[in-house]
């Protein structure tokens, strides 16, 4: 991963965790990604439900009984645009099994397909998390075309110029 | 973040059509299932469901929970859920989530009232 | 002034100072501010506006050899919009000389009516400025309709219970 | 962030004809101004610019410097600027700049064309 390089633009968003915001979180998330002239309409609702069902699990699960904080940091480089999704709630603890489809602690009307929509629309994605301290869910969308996508692997990314 | 921009609910025999315009999410499913709930709470004979999502720009898993759950509500009065007017992305969304084996689609609400009529479920 | 109580909702946005992002500052404060039902489409291009004045300063008055960072934070009030739009740049020597229709430093194209857009588009504006430390531009749409809307001080204020 | 979706330039006798679409601000300024430098660079018949602003929907403080410069440009050489397509937010930004008193509108292209035929400047 290129991951040392400077990004060609960033941001970083932090609001309370109410479910109004999930909306606005996607539309400040997907308002940055169109300046990408490379991403397709699809590419953009790609990332507005990875971003939307990131939000959503922090605002419900990550701080099930009160409002709490969420982050999220976007940066662009030249191949890809990167998300971070930032809570300090709960966290979680058998990542592996949240991710797995269907699986969810909060039964009701939630599906637990919030993580395999992220897996499915981004093209990388690491969740980090600690019982008690938070969850990260980093992601990752290429940008089509570019030399790294499509498998360009770390020999890829000595080899590019800094921009 | 004015999400769900419009919910209008109609009732035609037992067939509870409920529009929706905007985008369905964390925010807004809960709208979706309280004026679903209240219409049919103390109208047993509303066995189905038409559910016209043609203003619909935007779903997402919880969007799609709250649909289940309609489903499920339906299901158990021994009626159907049929969803009109799906877009591309919300179609996907439907694909990929399978909730395509329970909830069927028409493409117009004549089609879908005629199908309920008919009485025969689709094949699954 | 009611300034003590907690927001309803808030954000706040960090970037760097480039002058694309002055359209994404400005889309990301007035999709916030759709969320208040109050305000007419003519208040929300108002707000967009006054953004887009103080981002463009900042990235172009505030950082005029670089690219600084740029933030801009938002609180939701029952009876207000609060907006402040951060750099820690050059700095503005006289402030009361800044304000001034048509002053500006830099003279090219510019028309020395960014502050002035500012304080005729917001209801309140406060400008505060120290050379080399940077500048605050702090501004306030009050929602339509409100008590507080049209004078109600700090009797106001006191009145409310807390939310 | 494609806040200037477009941009287009075409010549008929001594006007140039500019159509912008999308939001006129600090970012997009300098590609108005470059597009018009580039066109009348070598072409000094070209007398007058119309501005055509039906596409475009913000324009804040620096756009509207970046149309006093093209005023100044072709003042320079004698001519006027003309200005159509304002829509109702951009206009009200116009009568607090007091750009009116040098920038004229007309409500169609051919009204700016016969204007600029008749030569003579509105009154100030
Ligand atoms: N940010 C988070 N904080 C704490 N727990 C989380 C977080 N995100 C996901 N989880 C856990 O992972 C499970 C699966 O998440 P997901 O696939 O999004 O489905 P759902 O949201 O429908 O439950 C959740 O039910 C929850 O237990
Ligand atoms: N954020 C800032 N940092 C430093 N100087 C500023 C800032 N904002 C405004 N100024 C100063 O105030 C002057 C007037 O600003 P303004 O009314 O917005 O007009 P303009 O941007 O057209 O110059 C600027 O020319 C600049 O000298």
């Amino acid at each position: 991963m290129s991951a040392e390089q400077d990004p060609i633009n960033r941001f970083s968003l932090s609001f309370p965790g109410l479910p109004a915001n999930v909306s606005f979180a996607r539309a400040t998330v997907a308002a940055f990604a169109a300046q990408v002239d490379q991403f397709t309409l699809e590419d953009l609702e790609d990332i507005r439900i990875a971003v939307s069902e990131a939000v959503s699990n922090a605002v419900i699960h990550a701080y099930p009984q009160s409002v709490g904080p969420v982050e999220v940091e976007v940066a662009l480089f030249p191949d890809r645009l990167e998300i971070k999704v930032v809570d300090h709630g709960r966290g979680i603890p058998d990542v592996e099994q949240a991710k797995t489809p269907t699986f969810t602690t909060l039964p009701g009307e939630r599906m637990g397909l919030g993580l395999t929509f992220v897996q499915t629309y981004m093209d990388e994605v690491t969740i980090s998390s600690r019982p008690g301290m938070g969850t990260t869910v980093w992601m990752v969308k290429k940008l089509p075309g570019t030399l790294a996508n499509g498998g360009g692997g770390i020999g890829t990314a000595v080899g590019r110029p800094a921009p | 973040m004015h999400d769900l921009k419009d919910l209008s609910v109609s009732i035609e025999g037992d067939v509870l059509l409920v529009r929706l315009e905007g985008e369905l999410d964390l925010n807004t499913a809960p709208k979706f299932r309280a004026a679903v709930e209240e219409t049919i709470g103390r109208r047993p004979h509303l066995l189905h469901l038409v559910l016209d999502l043609t203003g619909v720009t935007f779903v997402d898993s919880s969007g799609l929970g709250a649909i289940l759950g309609r489903y499920r509500q339906f299901a158990e009065r021994g009626g159907r859920v049929v969803v009109i007017g799906l877009q591309p992305s919300v179609r996907r969304l439907f694909e990929l989530s399978g909730l395509f084996r329970v909830v069927e689609t028409a493409t117009s609400y004549a089609e879908a009232k005629a199908r309920l009529k008919g009485g025969a479920a689709v094949e699954r």
